[in-house]
C-alpha cells in the first residue's frame, strides 16, 4: 500500500470539473420549486456527492490507508449521534410521554 | 432495615414518594449485596493468596467464559429492572393528573411567588390542599431556579422561556419546605419557601380568608410579616450588615447616594419608589438587581412595609 | 513504496524517534487526519445549532436566507473549488520536483483564498450597512420575524469561523511558499504542504456543506 | 510497523544497566532545558508538578469550602465569596488538575517506554501542549484575579451571561485548555498506531496503554464540541447573539446539551486512564497474568463508545422532552456493564496470586472499594424517579467525589508509587506509604459518606447557608475534610524526602514484566539504548525475565531495517 500518490492531472481536472458542475447543479435546482423536505434532502445529497468528492480524489483517501477513512468517517458518526439525540429533546419537547 | 431508610430519606409525605423509596431502596440493597460480594472475595483472595515468598509461581489463567458471561448478564438483567422501575415513577411524575388544582409559580432571584386559580398570591409561602393532586405551572423571570420538595420527591427546574410542570398529591398535613435545587447566585441557598398542607376544609378557609389582607392588623406589625413572607428578607438584613441589598435598619430619614451621583432623601415616597421600581434609583455600591414588587404586594402591605421600615429606626 | 528514495543526496528530515521517512510522513498525515476530526466535530457543534433552529423556525430560516446573495455564495463556492484544484496540483507539481510550478499553484491558491475573503468582506459590509448585526447590535426590520437576529447569529458565527479557518490557510500555505522557495520541501520531503492540502480541503468541504444550507434555502 | 515479520529480525538480549550514570534527568542541564525540553519523560515530570500544584489549590480551596460549610450560616466567608470558591474549586479540579493529570504526566512518561519507542511521535507538538495548558491555566488565573467566576463550573446560561464577573477570560481559559487536550490526544493515537516496537502488537499492549488509546480517542471527539461550546457562551456574552439567552429567543436548555456532549464524556476522560492504572497494578502485585486480557481492553472502548450516548442524564429535570430523558436513562446504564466487566476480570486475576500489599496495591484495592461505591451511585442517580429526588443534592456532590477522587485520584496516587522508582531512580518510604494511603482512605470515606446521606435527606448542592438539621453530618465531612489534608501533607513530605535521601532503586523492583521496566531507573535519554522486541505479553509473569529483555542485534542493523522496510 502506497501512500504516497501522485494523482494524474486529469483525475484533478475531472474532479473540479465535476464539483463545479455541482455546484452549478445545485443552484439551479432552486430554480424549481420542489417541494419542502425534497429540497433541502437535494442540496444535502448534492453537497455530500461534492464533499466526497474533493476526500477521495483531493485528498487522497481513495488511495490512502482505509483507516484515515475510517477515522474521518467517525467524527461524522459521532456528530450524526450529537444532532440525532438532541433532537430526540428538542422535537419532543411537548410530546409528553408514551403509555408504559 | 427499615429504620435505616427512614433516617437515609425525607418523611414520605406525598403519594409518589413510597414508590421512589422502594426503587432506592431496591438498588441500595442489590449494590450493598454486590459491593459486599465484590469486596469479601477481595478479602478472602488478600488473605488466601498473601504472597508468600518472592518465587511464588502462578497459574496461568486468561479467562473462563462461563464465569466472564455471567458477570455481564446479571448486571444487564439488574439494570433493566433498575431502568423500567425509574421509568414507571418518572412515568408518574411526569403526568399530573387532569383534575388536579392549580398553581402558578413564579421564580424570581431569589423568592418564589404562587398565584391561585381565585387571583390570589402569596410569596415563599404556599397552601395546598391534602389528598388532593397539586399541580405547579412555573415560570421564571431570570435565572434558572429549581422546584425542590424533598418531602414530596418532586424537583423540577424552572426556565425563563417556557412553561415546565410539577405535580404531588400530599398525604399529611403540615409542613415541608421548598428549596431552589438549581444554582442561580448569591442569594440561591436562602431562596427557600415553605409548603403548607391543610386538610381539605382549613385550604378552603384559607382560602376565604388568608389571602385577604387583615383589615385590623397595625401597619407596622403587618409590614414586619411581609419582610419575610415576600422574601426581602433574602436580599435585606435588619442588623446593619450588608447582604445583597442594603441593610434597612437605621435608614429611614438618611440621606442615599444613587449610582448616578445624586442624593435622595429616603422618605415615605423614595421607600415607595425602592418597591415598586428599584431600578430608577440604585444606590451607590449595590447591583441594580432588586425585583420590582409592583403587582405583587398590595396597598395595603406597601403602606406596611414602608411603616415597618419606618419604626425600625427609631429603635 | 513510493518514491521517497529519490530523497537521497537532499536534506534528511528524519527526526531521532522515527525508524524512516515513511514511518515519519504516514505518523504526520495520520496526525493531521485526527486533528481534522477534531475540526469536523467543532464546525459540528455549529451545525447543530444550526438544524435546531431550523427545526424550530423554518420560516424564519426561509425568511432571513432572502437577504444573502446567492450569486456572491456561488461565486465563493467556485473560488474555493478553484482554490483546492490549484493546491492539489501544486501537491502534484512538488510531488514531481517540478518546484517552480508548485510555487506558483501555491501563489494561485493564496490568491483565490484573498478573493474569497475579499467577497466575504463585501457580503459582511452590505449586511452591517443594513443593520444586520451578530447579536444585540442587530437593527435591520427587514425581515418579519422576531427572531431574525438568531438566524444571522449563526449565519456569522458559522461563516466567521469559517473565514478564520481561511485566514489560517492563508498564513500556512504562504509558510509552504515561502518553504518551497527555500527549497525546503521536494519530492522526498513534502509532508507541510500534503498536510496544508488536506487542512485546505477541508476547508472548502464546510463551504460546501455552508452554501447550500445557509444561502439556498426555498 | 507490522509485527508480523519481527521473527525475521535477529535479536539478542541487553540486561539493563543498574544505577546508569547518564539518564535523562542529567542529560541536559538548567532551568531552559527542563522547560523547552522535548524529551516526553520531562514533559510527563513538567505536567506532574503542574497538576499537583493546581491539586494543592483545588484542594485548599476545597478546605475553605468545607471549613465554610462547619455552620448553617455564615462562618467565615460570604455567600458570593463561596459561589466564587466552589467554582474555581470545580474548574480547577476539572480542566486543570484531573483531566490532564493520568494521561498527560503518568501517560507522556510511560506510554512511549511501553511500546519501546524513543518518543511520541509529535516531540514539539507535546511540549507545545503543555505550554498551551499552562497558558490556559495564566487565563483562568487572570479571570481569578479580574473579578472570579460564580457560575458553578458547569456555566449554565442565562445565569452566566448575566453575571457581573469574568466570565468570558475563564472561558477562553477552558477553550485553550482543551486545545492542549486534544494535542495530546493526537499525539497519543499516532504514536500508539505508528510507533510500536517490532514485535509489540495490539495483542500485547500494556492495557494502560489500550485506557489511553481509548481516552485519546474520546478526547479527540468530545474536546472540539467543549471549545465550541465556550466560544458561543463568550459570544453570547460579548455580542449577544441569542442562541443560548431566553430573552433573545434562545434556549437554555440547548446549552446544557453542549456542555454535556462534552463533559459526560469528559468523566470517562477522567476515568479510563485511571482503570488502565489499575489493569497494571493488579497484575503486577499479584504477579499473575491478567485475567480477560480482551475483555479489559475493548471494555474501554466500549465505555468510550457508550459514554457518547448518555449525556443528557444530567438533565432529568431540565426540562428536556421526557422522551429524550427516557432514552438517557436507558443508555446510562449501559456503561455500568463494561465497568463491571472490568471490575470482575481485576478479581479474577487476583484468584491464586500471589499478592503483595505494597503502597500501589493497596491503592488498587482502596480504587476498587470507593470506585465500585460511585460506580454504584451512578447506577442510583441515573435512575429516572430516583433522580428527581437526588439531583443536584449531596448525593451527587458524594457519588463524583467518589469517582473522581476515590476513583482517578487514588488510581494517580497508586500510579505514583507504582512508577515513582522508575521516574526518579529513588525509593519512598514503604512504611509511611502504607500508612498514608490508610489515612487517606478512612478520611475520604469520613468526608464523602456522610455527604451521601445527607444527599439523600434532602439537602441541594451549592448551598452557602443550609438548614440546621445538616449541621452535624457537615461537621463531620468538614472534620474528615482535613485529615484527608493531613494524609496528603505527609505523602508530600515523605516523596520529596525520598527524592533527596531514599535508596537507590532497582530497574525492576516489582518484579513487573511491560516494557517500561526493562529499561534503567531512571531511563536513559533515549528511554533504550537499542530497539526492543517483543517477544511475550506485557502480564507472562510464567516466562523467565530474561526474555522480555530482547532488542535488535546491533550486529544486524543493515538487515533489520531491510526486514522492516518490506513490513511498513
Ligand atoms: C470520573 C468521573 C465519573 C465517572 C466515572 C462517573 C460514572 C458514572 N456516573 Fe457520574 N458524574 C460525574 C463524574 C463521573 N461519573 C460528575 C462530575 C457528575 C456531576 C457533574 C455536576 O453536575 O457538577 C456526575 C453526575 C452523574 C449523574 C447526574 C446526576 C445529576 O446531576 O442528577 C448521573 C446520572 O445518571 C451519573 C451517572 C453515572 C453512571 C451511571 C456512571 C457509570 O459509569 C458508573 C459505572 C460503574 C459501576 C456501575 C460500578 C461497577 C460495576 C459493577 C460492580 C458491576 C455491577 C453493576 C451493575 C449491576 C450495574 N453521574
Ligand atoms: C478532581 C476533582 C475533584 C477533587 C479531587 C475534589 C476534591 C475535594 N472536594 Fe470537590 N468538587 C469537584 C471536583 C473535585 N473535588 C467539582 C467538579 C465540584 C462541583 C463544583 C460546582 O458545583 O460547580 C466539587 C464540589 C465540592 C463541594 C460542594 C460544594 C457545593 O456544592 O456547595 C465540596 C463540599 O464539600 C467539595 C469538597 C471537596 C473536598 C473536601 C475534596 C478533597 O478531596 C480535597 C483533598 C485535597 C486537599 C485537602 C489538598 C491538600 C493540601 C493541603 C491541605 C495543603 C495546601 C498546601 C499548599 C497549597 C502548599 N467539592
Ligand atoms: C434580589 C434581592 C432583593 C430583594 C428580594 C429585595 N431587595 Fe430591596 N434592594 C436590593 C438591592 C440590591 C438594593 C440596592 C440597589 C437599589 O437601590 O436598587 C435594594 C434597595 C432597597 C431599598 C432602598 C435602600 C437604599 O439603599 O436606599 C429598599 C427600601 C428596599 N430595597 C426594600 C426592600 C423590600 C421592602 C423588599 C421586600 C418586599 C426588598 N427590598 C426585596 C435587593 C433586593
Ligand atoms: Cu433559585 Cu437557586
Ligand atoms: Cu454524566
Amino acid at each position: 500500500m502506497s501512500t504516497h500518490h501522485i494523482s494524474t492531472l486529469s483525475t484533478l481536472l475531472s474532479v473540479a470539473g465535476a464539483l463545479l458542475a455541482l455546484t452549478f447543479l445545485t443552484v439551479a435546482v432552486t430554480w424549481f420549486n420542489i417541494p419542502e423536505p425534497f429540497n433541502v434532502i437535494v442540496a444535502i445529497a448534492i453537497a455530500i456527492v461534492k464533499a466526497a468528492a474533493v476526500a477521495m480524489f483531493f485528498m487522497n483517501l481513495y488511495w490512502d490507508d482505509r483507516f484515515n477513512t475510517i477515522v474521518f468517517l467517525l467524527s461524522i458518526l459521532f456528530l450524526v449521534i450529537f444532532v440525532g439525540i438532541t433532537l430526540l429533546d428538542t422535537l419532543f419537547r411537548d410530546a409528553g410521554l408514551p403509555v408504559y | 432495615m427499615n429504620r435505616i431508610f427512614e433516617y437515609l430519606l425525607p418523611p414520605q409525605r406525598s403519594t409518589v414518594a413510597s414508590e421512589v423509596d422502594s426503587l432506592f431502596t431496591f438498588i441500595n440493597v442489590t449494590g450493598f449485596i454486590l459491593f459486599m460480594g465484590i469486596m469479601i472475595t477481595i478479602l478472602i483472595f488478600v488473605i488466601k493468596y498473601r504472597r508468600k515468598s518472592e518465587d511464588d509461581v502462578t497459574p496461568v489463567i486468561t479467562h473462563n467464559s462461563i464465569l466472564e458471561v455471567t458477570w455481564t448478564v446479571i448486571p444487564i438483567i439488574l439494570i433493566l429492572i433498575v431502568f423500567s422501575w425509574g421509568f414507571r415513577g418518572f412515568l408518574t411524575l411526569s403526568t399530573p393528573p387532569s383534575n388536579a388544582y392549580e398553581i402558578n409559580v413564579t421564580a424570581a432571584a431569589w423568592f418564589w411567588e404562587f398565584r391561585y386559580p381565585d387571583g390570589g398570591t402569596t410569596m415563599n409561602e404556599v397552601y395546598v390542599p391534602v389528598d388532593r393532586p397539586v399541580k405547579f405551572i412555573m415560570r421564571s423571570d431570570d435565572y434558572l431556579h429549581s422546584m425542590y420538595i424533598p418531602d414530596f420527591r418532586v424537583k423540577m427546574d424552572v426556565l425563563p422561556n417556557r412553561y415546565t410542570t410539577a405535580w404531588f398529591e400530599a398525604t399529611d398535613t403540615g409542613q415541608s419546605l421548598l428549596f431552589c435545587a438549581e444554582y442561580c447566585g448569591t442569594g440561591h441557598s436562602d431562596m427557600l419557601a415553605t409548603v403548607h398542607v391543610l386538610s381539605g376544609n382549613d385550604f378552603e378557609e384559607w382560602l376565604e380568608t388568608g389571602l385577604e389582607v387583615d383589615e385590623d392588623m397595625p401597619l407596622a406589625e403587618l409590614g414586619e410579616q411581609t419582610f419575610t413572607s415576600a422574601g426581602c428578607n433574602a436580599c435585606h438584613t435588619l442588623d446593619g450588615t450588608d447582604r445583597i441589598g442594603p441593610s434597612l435598619a437605621g435608614l429611614f430619614g438618611t440621606d442615599r447616594e444613587l449610582d448616578d451621583g445624586s442624593v435622595v432623601e429616603a422618605d415615605e415616597d423614595y421607600l415607595r419608589r425602592s418597591l415598586l421600581d428599584p431600578q430608577a434609583e440604585v444606590t451607590a455600591g449595590y447591583p441594580a438587581n432588586m425585583p420590582s414588587y409592583a403587582g405583587r404586594l398590595n396597598e395595603r402591605q406597601i403602606d406596611g412595609l414602608i411603616a415597618f421600615i419606618k419604626e425600625l429606626q427609631d429603635e | 513504496m513510493g518514491n521517497h528514495s529519490v530523497a537521497t543526496g537532499k536534506k534528511s528530515h528524519l527526526q531521532h524517534h522515527f525508524v524512516d521517512e515513511d514511518q515519519q510522513f504516514e505518523s504526520s498525515k495520520f496526525g493531521m487526519w485526527i486533528f481534522l476530526v477534531t475540526e469536523v466535530l467543532m464546525f459540528g457543534g455549529l451545525f447543530v445549532a444550526y438544524i435546531i433552529y431550523r427545526s424550530w423556525h423554518p420560516d424564519l430560516f426561509y425568511m432571513a436566507a432572502q437577504e444573502l446573495d446567492v450569486a456572491l455564495g456561488a461565486t465563493n463556492t467556485v473560488v474555493l473549488i478553484g482554490s483546492s484544484l490549484t493546491i492539489a496540483l501544486a501537491i502534484r507539481a512538488i510531488q514531481l520536483d517540478k518546484i517552480k510550478a508548485g510555487i506558483n499553484y501555491l501563489v494561485a491558491t493564496i490568491g483565490l483564498a484573498a478573493t474569497f475573503m475579499i467577497i466575504k468582506y463585501f457580503e459582511y459590509m452590505d449586511k452591517f450597512g443594513k443593520g444586520i448585526y451578530p447579536g444585540s447590535a442587530y437593527s435591520y426590520d427587514g425581515i418579519g420575524h422576531d427572531m431574525a437576529v438568531n438566524f444571522f447569529s449563526i449565519y456569522y458565527m458559522m461563516t466567521g469561523l469559517h473565514g478564520i479557518h481561511v485566514v489560517i490557510g492563508i498564513g500556512l500555505i504562504g509558510w509552504m511558499t515561502i518553504k518551497a522557495k527555500k527549497g525546503l520541501i521536494h519530492s522526498g520531503y513534502y509532508t507541510p504542504v500534503e498536510n496544508t492540502g488536506l487542512f485546505w480541503h477541508l476547508v472548502d468541504i464546510i463551504w460546501i456543506f455552508l452554501f447550500p444550507l445557509l444561502y439556498l434555502i426555498d | 510497523m507490522a509485527d508480523n515479520k519481527a521473527q525475521t529480525l535477529k535479536i539478542r538480549e541487553f540486561p539493563v544497566e543498574e544505577n546508569p550514570e547518564h539518564t535523562y534527568l542529567n542529560a541536559e542541564k538548567g532551568i531552559w532545558s527542563w522547560l523547552f525540553t522535548v524529551d516526553h519523560k520531562r514533559i510527563g515530570l513538567l505536567y506532574l508538578f503542574s497538576i499537583t500544584l493546581f491539586f494543592f489549590v483545588g484542594g485548599l480551596l476545597a478546605l475553605l469550602l468545607r471549613t465554610e460549610l462547619l455552620t448553617p450560616a455564615q462562618s467565615i466567608i460570604d455567600a458570593d465569596t463561596y459561589n466564587q470558591i466552589f467554582t474555581l474549586h470545580g474548574a480547577i479540579m476539572i480542566f486543570l488538575f484531573i483531566i490532564p493529570s493520568i494521561p498527560a504526566a503518568l501517560g507522556n512518561f510511560f506510554l512511549p517506554m511501553m511500546i519501546g519507542a524513543k518518543d511520541v511521535a509529535f516531540p514539539r507538538l507535546n511540549l507545545a501542549s503543555w505550554w498551551i495548558y499552562i497558558f490556559g491555566a495564566l487565563f483562568a488565573l487572570y479571570s481569578i484575579i479580574t473579578g472570579a467566576v460564580d457560575t458553578g463550573w458547569t456555566f449554565y446560561t442565562p445565569y452566566s451571561t448575566q453575571t457581573g464577573t469574568s466570565v468570558v477570560s475563564m472561558t477562553f481559559a477552558v477553550f485553550i485548555l482543551g486545545f492542549s487536550s486534544i494535542l495530546t490526544g493526537i499525539n497519543f493515537i499516532v504514536t500508539l498506531h505508528k510507533l510500536r516496537s517490532p514485535g509489540l502488537s495490539w495483542s500485547r499492549m500494556p492495557l494502560f496503554l489500550w485506557s489511553l488509546y481509548a481516552t485519546a480517542i474520546i478526547q479527540i471527539l468530545a474536546t472540539p464540541i467543549l471549545a465550541i461550546t465556550v466560544l458561543l457562551l463568550a459570544m453570547e456574552r460579548i455580542l449577544g447573539i441569542g442562541i443560548f439567552d431566553p430573552t433573545m429567543g434562545g434556549d437554555p436548555v440547548l446549552y446544557q446539551h453542549f456542555f454535556w456532549f462534552y463533559s459526560h464524556p469528559a468523566v470517562y476522560i477522567m476515568i479510563v486512564p485511571a482503570f488502565g492504572i489499575i489493569s497494571e497494578l493488579i497484575s503486577t502485585f499479584s504477579r499473575k497474568t491478567i485475567f480477560g486480557y480482551w475483555a479489559i481492553a475493548l471494555s474501554s472502548l466500549a465505555i468510550a463508545f457508550i459514554g457518547f450516548l448518555v449525556w443528557g442524564h444530567h438533565m432529568f429535570v431540565s426540562g428536556q422532552s421526557e422522551l429524550s430523558s427516557v432514552v438517557f436513562s436507558f443508555l446510562t446504564f449501559f456503561v455500568g456493564v463494561p465497568t463491571g466487566i472490568k471490575i470482575f476480570n481485576w478479581v479474577a486475576t487476583m484468584y491464586k496470586g500471589s499478592i503483595d500489599l505494597k503502597t500501589p496495591m493497596l491503592y488498587a484495592l482502596s480504587f476498587l472499594f470507593l470506585f465500585t461505591i460511585g460506580g454504584l451511585t451512578g447506577i442510583m442517580i441515573g435512575a429516572l424517579s430516583v433522580n428527581v429526588h437526588l439531583h443536584d443534592t449531596y448525593y451527587i456532590v458524594a457519588h463524583f467525589h467518589y469517582v473522581m477522587m476515590g476513583g482517578t485520584v487514588i488510581a494517580l496516587l497508586g500510579g505514583l508509587h507504582y512508577w515513582w522508582p522508575k521516574m526518579t531512580g529513588r525509593m519512598y518510604n514503604e512504611l509511611w506509604g502504607r500508612i498514608t494511603c490508610g489515612i487517606i482512605f478512612v478520611s475520604f470515606n469520613m468526608t464523602f459518606l456522610p455527604q451521601f446521606i445527607m444527599g439523600s435527606q434532602g439537602m441541594p448542592r451549592r448551598y452557602f447557608n443550609y438548614v440546621d438539621q445538616f449541621q452535624g453530618l457537615h461537621q463531620f465531612s468538614t472534620i474528615g475534610s482535613y485529615i484527608l489534608g493531613l494524609g496528603f501533607m505527609i505523602m508530600l513530605v515523605y516523596l520529596v524526602w525520598s527524592l533527596f535521601y531514599g535508596p537507590k532503586a532497582s530497574s525492576n523492583p516489582w518484579k513487573a514484566r511491560s516494557l517500561e521496566w526493562m529499561a534503567s531507573s531512571p531511563p536513559a535519554h533515549h528511554n533504550f539504548e537499542y530497539t526492543p522486541v517483543i517477544l511475550h505479553g506485557p502480564y507472562d509473569h510464567h516466562q523467565p525475565i530474561r526474555e522480555f529483555h530482547m532488542g535488535v542485534a546491533k550486529e544486524a542493523d543493515e538487515q533489520t531495517t531491510e526486514a522492516e522496510r518490506e513490513t511498513t
